[in-house]
């Protein structure tokens, strides 16, 4: 560059370039290093030796998947059979951001007391839980989190309500339990966690759980909520739920949600039970 | 320290005095299984848990479960196998048959038991004379787990693995293996977040693993559960299949699977014996009462549940080179000098207990789907047992909180470990710890509160402590959980367990 | 699970199941611990902030890029107006490996001594390189490990080989310059080096290059060879290059590429220099 | 130690001679830059460059461009910027106006530059003001770079990374910028691996920093390059617009852009002139050797260029609080207790130079596309620098053989840092490396090492030395290089220039 040529484009100082910190909401790529550059980071193994044609095999793969400029930047053998690849490209795709629903179980969470007082007033009596996760899965420091009074990073667990009576049931309960349990003390709400997704065994578990309860006759009468770290409101819904919680969720939430759930339901006249 | 020994020496001496009353259906199942019974019935049932049942439903199963089938084998002139087999077809019942002399029952197990014993010998042998012949990996011992569910697909992970540089692969068992009552059978391809533990897959492992071990020039250790309610089985099936390592708690299945206290001692003791006699190094779980409590609050809980499992595993014949005693690398990473407590204790257990191969468990719970953290939190890890000299290093993975692990997660993970352990190879060799600093003090502080602990156990005895909830914050009662209907006091000197002893003196000689 | 019921399929122990370790390699696809899988992980950083409509807007990417069942299993605001994910998936794509061709500028890498001894009875005089790292570009260490003595990783560099005469300008030379100095010593080959890669300077760099040998009259009269840790035998050959060299190269394998394309052009007429 | 630095004094008192006799184009157009001069012609030419040709064409630079600046304002009576356009538009000849009295050439530059030393005086009692108001991070300061190569890119990136801790942000400049003899003029969005270095982008940057720090409540610096072929007038750009740091160093340019030795040795002198007199911190780039030179063979000359470094800072009234001498943690992950090394050479720099601000340097290197391992490759020389407690703290990139960092590198960094930084806070203090151990063996031998090779140097002469390839294995030659014709002798008593006392009395104030 001679001192004539200018240093890059020579640009107004005041007049910020309002397109580099504001993108176009129905158009939202991935963020590099400049609006709408793409930039993706890939990782995964192919069952091919390394070698150029593994290393142009992982770039198409990835030309494939909508990477444009797919750099293919570490290929390593991890064995004569399977090669690792890290790539970077640019994505052609784009997500419509301004469109986007992302359903929640809650919109506003009630504090503690306003749990326990929305529950004197609407219902006049304590709300039966019963919890538990369910099956295989011995992970119970998620339900514990909701259910215990020491509850999790500062938020007490539903024991430490007033308003609720909570059977916490523990680990590797069959849904056979869950279901006895529940009409045993009449609950008003099950709550189940499940932690271990590998082959879906999660899905596996929870659908059955809805057989037994709808089998038992009770699926209608109770407020059925499922929490874990791969789940979502969408997905319980879909698999016969009436909420999902996944990560950080704290006992507030599905107090909320139990509440609101039942007052709603108590109004429109499906909610049954006495105090 | 010889506090927390003595302590630990006294509730355990307490708690045997009942172990050694009593046998339970898996300790008769393991013994079926030593006399030689394997395979399943038509309905897939296994004839071990055939046999015993069958003896348990008639009471009588305190005389031992050899009495009765060596009773059978005399009766009707058959190897064990075919009377196992005729029972499951429901064309034998083991009481009804007439009783033979004792003598001459005793006499069949005696040989009987000294065969599966010599098998087991030969098996350590080999181990040993494997040992020599290819070497093994340097200590800190890099141990990896395979979880696919497919044992075809766990062996094609292992085999990866070893060649990266793993010197122990671990197959996990699926979710809810601890609570089966019986030991599945044969090769197993469906598990949910781990393998099946079944001999045929023992066996598939064991010898994919010793393939692979010649090829790169290094034993590779293998590793299963030694745990839940299968205990004992589980213990015959590690020893008679050569494996090396295996998960052996005297108290988690208690605290973590709701098993049976009472239960649970009777089975660890005889299960121990026999992985002390194959020469199986034992590794305890206290990094689970991690996974639950606080680390930092419970620290002291760690180390007295270290000299509780010392004890029993010296009583039941395990050496202390075999005691891969439990810890973790479990403080939250928003802690500021949280490290500086790390290594103060993995420094007090290396110490405490020198010769055992100390097992030494990577961060878990704080690991997040932040695969890139992740990654740093493991090197930590790595730092802080290269710089203590920990025995069985457990990999963490950068998928932790995500999935069982890839393939490529466990070969950055070991690259990850093979570089931090080579740049400070030697490091801990070049540092003092400060007398009287941070590190030094906390060390003083967790034994001293673990003294104390153990010395009130002492006093309440180990089965209240526990139902006090004194591990892990959990109580469990005597009478409750899983598998109480399997224990059964033994009808005092008419029991009959012809491997106890073998298996005891095994150790005096 | 009852006693009666197995554990998993029985299979038959001696018959391991093939397709187990033999992938079908018409259709390759990434492995995570079963074959077939599919497994990919992505991270990326979008102009959003945190939140449920963010992580939606992420799985909705990812689905985009052909995964399925993607999971967001991270999802950290790293300022107002940008979060971080990380995702794991299992990809529809896949590879027919089997007709995946990558060219390369060497087939059979000769030794040192073949390479002389080959420059010896094939030419009879010392052939002349001319090497540098171009325009902008600092970074020497690349095209040093490919010319100078010492070389790189144990193999030596041209100027130890008999049978070349080596000009190495150094770093951040102008196009012209190495022009003016490959006809001054009437060289029989040039090599390149570009390492930056940002904006694809190096893209521009390099045709700038061709442009002002072309202008010269010299590119037909050159072996002309570039290398980096972005360059591959494709790209080059695209940028008018006669070959590319990317990561692990080693001056053996240009050696052998300068004298087996100088033999070339010499059989078909093509080479014109003397000695 | 004594022994190196009196070497070090020995050879920086030689170059001082041939360095107090000349002046350079740039040192005169940061000379018209301090007076007052800004801008381009309408070609984009900058006016310092326009009115310095100028002069130098004439052959007459060698009076300083401050008295033939003064001389054309006082005989056109227009402002030194007007004059400059002027000259600029072809409309003024510097050299062909009519004399003026020396005497009130110098009073009227002598006021034009205490002006100008105000406002940088002004700027830095701003900086120590918003350092009081808002504090700063903890030592080792998180130090990042910004680098694609758009200003307005660069801000929102900077902002980001303050958002997660960064303590220091530094844009990078592009390639080939310090081999331009002009700074480039305005706000730039097209550099290559970095942004050029303007003035109007160091305001920019300047004032995105200052309102994210009051965000963050916490001081943040602003580094650029002080280096290449116009080194004091970048100088004054930085004094000018309060740049914190400034890449620094007597010999970089020399070595590593092949620019003349004559120039660099003068450029450097009186750019260090400015930084010390603004209070910015000088960041010396002994880094570099390393990324060409092995790292446990070269150990001693980074050593020993760091030693030279101080004296001739010192020689520029650059107080040791201001002097930020680079190393880097550039050891093999190949080489058995490599980190062992790079300890024993950070705790070395660290106490030789106690009350330097040391610039530590991360892997770069031996960094691959290998992502996850570059972070764990990163979390070991956070753990060195915690370890030794370095001053300024360059975070290392996952992506560093990759591409200039993206948001969500230097966000994966700085969380890397900031956990072990924490975890591992006190950790140095806990530790003592052994006696007569490896660590402490290195750096006697490194340090001795270093001693050998500066006594050398002081015989041979530093630009001697500098030709038969002392640094970096590579020879220079005192009339090589670019820039030569920019070096002129100074007219002896005639050469003006009234900031050289200006800031060397500043310093002794
Ligand atoms: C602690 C732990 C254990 C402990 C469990 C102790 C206990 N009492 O829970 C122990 C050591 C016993 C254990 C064992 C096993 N584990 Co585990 N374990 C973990 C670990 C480290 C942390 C899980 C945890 O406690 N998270 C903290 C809680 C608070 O988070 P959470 O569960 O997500 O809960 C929050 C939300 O999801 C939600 N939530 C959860 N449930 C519910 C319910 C309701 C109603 C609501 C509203 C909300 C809600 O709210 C909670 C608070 O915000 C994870 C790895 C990790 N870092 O995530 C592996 C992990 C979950 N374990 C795993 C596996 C495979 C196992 C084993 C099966 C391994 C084996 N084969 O031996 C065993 C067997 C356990 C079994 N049978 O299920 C895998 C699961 C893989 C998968 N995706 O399928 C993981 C991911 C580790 C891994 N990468 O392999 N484990
Ligand atoms: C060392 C280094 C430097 C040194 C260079 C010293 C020197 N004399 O070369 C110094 C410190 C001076 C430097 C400066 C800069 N660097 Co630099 N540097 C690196 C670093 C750490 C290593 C590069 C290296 O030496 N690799 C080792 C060699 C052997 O590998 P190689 O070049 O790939 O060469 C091999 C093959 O590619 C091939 N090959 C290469 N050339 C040729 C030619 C032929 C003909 C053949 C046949 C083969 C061949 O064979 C070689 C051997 O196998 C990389 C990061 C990294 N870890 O990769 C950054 C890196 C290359 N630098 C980078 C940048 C941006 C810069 C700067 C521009 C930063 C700045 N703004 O100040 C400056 C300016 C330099 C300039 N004007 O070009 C970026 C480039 C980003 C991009 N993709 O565009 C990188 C990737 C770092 C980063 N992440 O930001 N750098
Ligand atoms: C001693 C011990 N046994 C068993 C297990 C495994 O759990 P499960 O009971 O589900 O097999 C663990 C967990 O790590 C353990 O530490
Ligand atoms: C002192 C110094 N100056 C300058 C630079 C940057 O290089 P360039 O000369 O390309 O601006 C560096 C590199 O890190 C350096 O250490």
């Amino acid at each position: 560059m001679k001192p004539g040529q200018k240093a890059g484009g020579l640009i107004n100082p005041d007049q910020k370039p309002e397109g580099l910190i504001s993108p176009d909401l129905t158009r939202v790529m991935p963020y590099g290093d400049s609006l709408n550059d793409g930039a993706v980071q890939l990782s995964f193994t192919l069952p091919v030796p390394p070698g150029a044609r593994a290393k142009e095999a992982a770039r198409q793969l990835a030309e494939k998947m909508g990477l444009e400029q797919a750099q293919v930047v570490h290929m390593e053998g991890i064995d004569p059979r399977f090669t690792f690849f890290v790539v970077y490209g640019r994505s052609r795709h784009w997500v419509d951001y301004s469109i986007i629903k992302a359903p929640q179980a809650v919109k506003q969470v009630m504090s503690k007391q306003d749990v326990d007082a929305f529950i004197r007033t609407k219902f006049g009596r304590r709300l039966r839980i019963v919890g538990a996760c369910i099956e295989s899965d011995a992970h119970t420091v998620g339900i514990d989190a909701i259910l215990n009074m020491k509850g999790y990073n500062g938020h007490k667990g539903l024991e430490s309500y007033h308003g609720f009576e909570v059977h916490n049931l523990g680990a590797q309960v069959p849904g056979a339990q869950v279901a006895a349990k529940a009409i045993q003390v009449d609950a008003d709400a099950i709550l189940i966690s499940q932690v271990v997704t590998q082959k879906d065994i999660h899905l596996t578990n929870l659908t059955k759980l809805v057989e037994i309860l709808e089998a038992e006759g009770i699926r209608e009468r109770i407020v059925l909520a499922v929490g874990g770290p791969r789940i979502n409101h969408q997905l319980a819904q879909e698999l016969g739920y009436d909420a999902g919680f996944g990560p950080g969720t704290y006992a507030g939430d599905v107090a909320t949600f139990i509440v609101e759930e039942l007052a709603t339901r108590l109004e429109t006249g499906t909610e049954q039970k006495g105090g | 320290m010889n506090k927390c020994r003595e302590a630990a020496g006294k509730i355990v001496q307490e708690t045997q005095k009942f172990i050694e009353a009593h046998t339970t259906t898996s300790v008769e199942r393991a013994v079926a299984r030593l006399l030689g019974i394997d395979g399943v019935d038509s309905q897939g049932v296994p004839l071990p848990n055939l046999v015993v049942e069958q003896v348990q439903q008639a009471g009588l199963l305190n005389k031992g479960i050899a009495y009765w089938l060596a009773n059978g084998v005399l009766a009707l002139g058959m190897t064990v196998q075919e009377l196992a087999v005729r029972v499951g077809e429901g064309q034998v019942n083991l009481v009804k048959l007439p009783s033979q002399g004792i003598q001459q029952i005793r006499e069949i197990c005696a040989g009987l038991a000294v065969n599966t014993v010599k098998e087991i010998s030969r098996q350590r042998s080999r181990r040993e004379e494997l040992l020599r012949e290819l070497g093994e990996g340097q200590q800190p011992y890099l141990y990896v787990i395979v979880a696919t569910g497919n044992i075809y697909e766990d062996v094609i992970q292992a085999q990866a693995a070893v060649r990266q540089g793993a010197d122990i692969i671990a197959v996990i068992r699926s979710t809810g293996q601890s609570l089966l009552d019986y030991v599945p059978y044969g090769a197993t391809t469906e598990g949910f977040g781990g393998t099946f533990a079944t001999r045929e897959n023992f066996r598939i492992m064991r010898k994919a693993l010793d393939e692979v071990a010649g090829e790169v020039g290094r034993y590779v250790r293998l590793t299963n559960y030694c745990s839940g309610l299968c205990m004992p089985e589980i213990a015959v099936m590690g020893a008679l299949e050569r494996l090396d390592v295996m998960l052996n708690d005297s108290m988690y299945g208690i605290i973590f699977r709701d098993i049976n206290m009472q239960r649970t001692f009777v089975d660890q003791y005889f299960s121990r014996m026999i992985n002390g006699y194959s020469g199986i190094v034992i590794n305890t779980g206290e990094d689970n009462y991690l996974t639950t409590a606080d680390a930092v609050e419970a620290a002291h809980t760690v180390l007295a549940s270290q000299f509780i499992n010392e004890q029993f595993a010296l009583v039941s014949g395990v050496p202390e080179e075999q005691m891969g005693l439990g810890h973790a690398f479990e403080i939250t990473p928003e802690l500021e000098d949280g490290f500086l407590l790390e290594l103060a204790q993995a420094q007090l257990v290396r110490e405490i207990f020198p010769k055992a191969p100390i097992k030494y468990m990577p961060p878990t719970k704080f690991m997040t789907g932040n695969i890139f953290q992740g990654q740093v939190q493991n090197a930590l890890f790595n730092v802080a047992s290269i710089m203590t000299g920990q025995g069985i290093h457990l990999l963490g993975m950068l998928t932790e909180a995500i999935h069982t692990p890839f393939l490529q997660d466990r070969y950055l993970s070991l690259e990850n470990a093979r570089y931090v352990f080579k740049t400070m190879r030697h490091l801990g060799e070049e540092l003092e710890f400060k007398e009287d600093g941070v590190i030094q003090n906390r060390a003083g502080e967790v034994l001293l509160k673990a003294a104390g602990l153990l010395e009130e156990i002492a006093q309440l005895g180990l089965m209240t402590a526990i139902s006090k909830g004194y591990f892990g914050d959990i109580s469990r009662q005597p009478d409750g959980g899983k598998g109480l209907s399997g224990v059964i006091r033994k009808a005092d000197s008419y029991y009959y367990n012809p491997f106890i002893k073998l298996f005891m003196r095994g150790r005096d000689e």
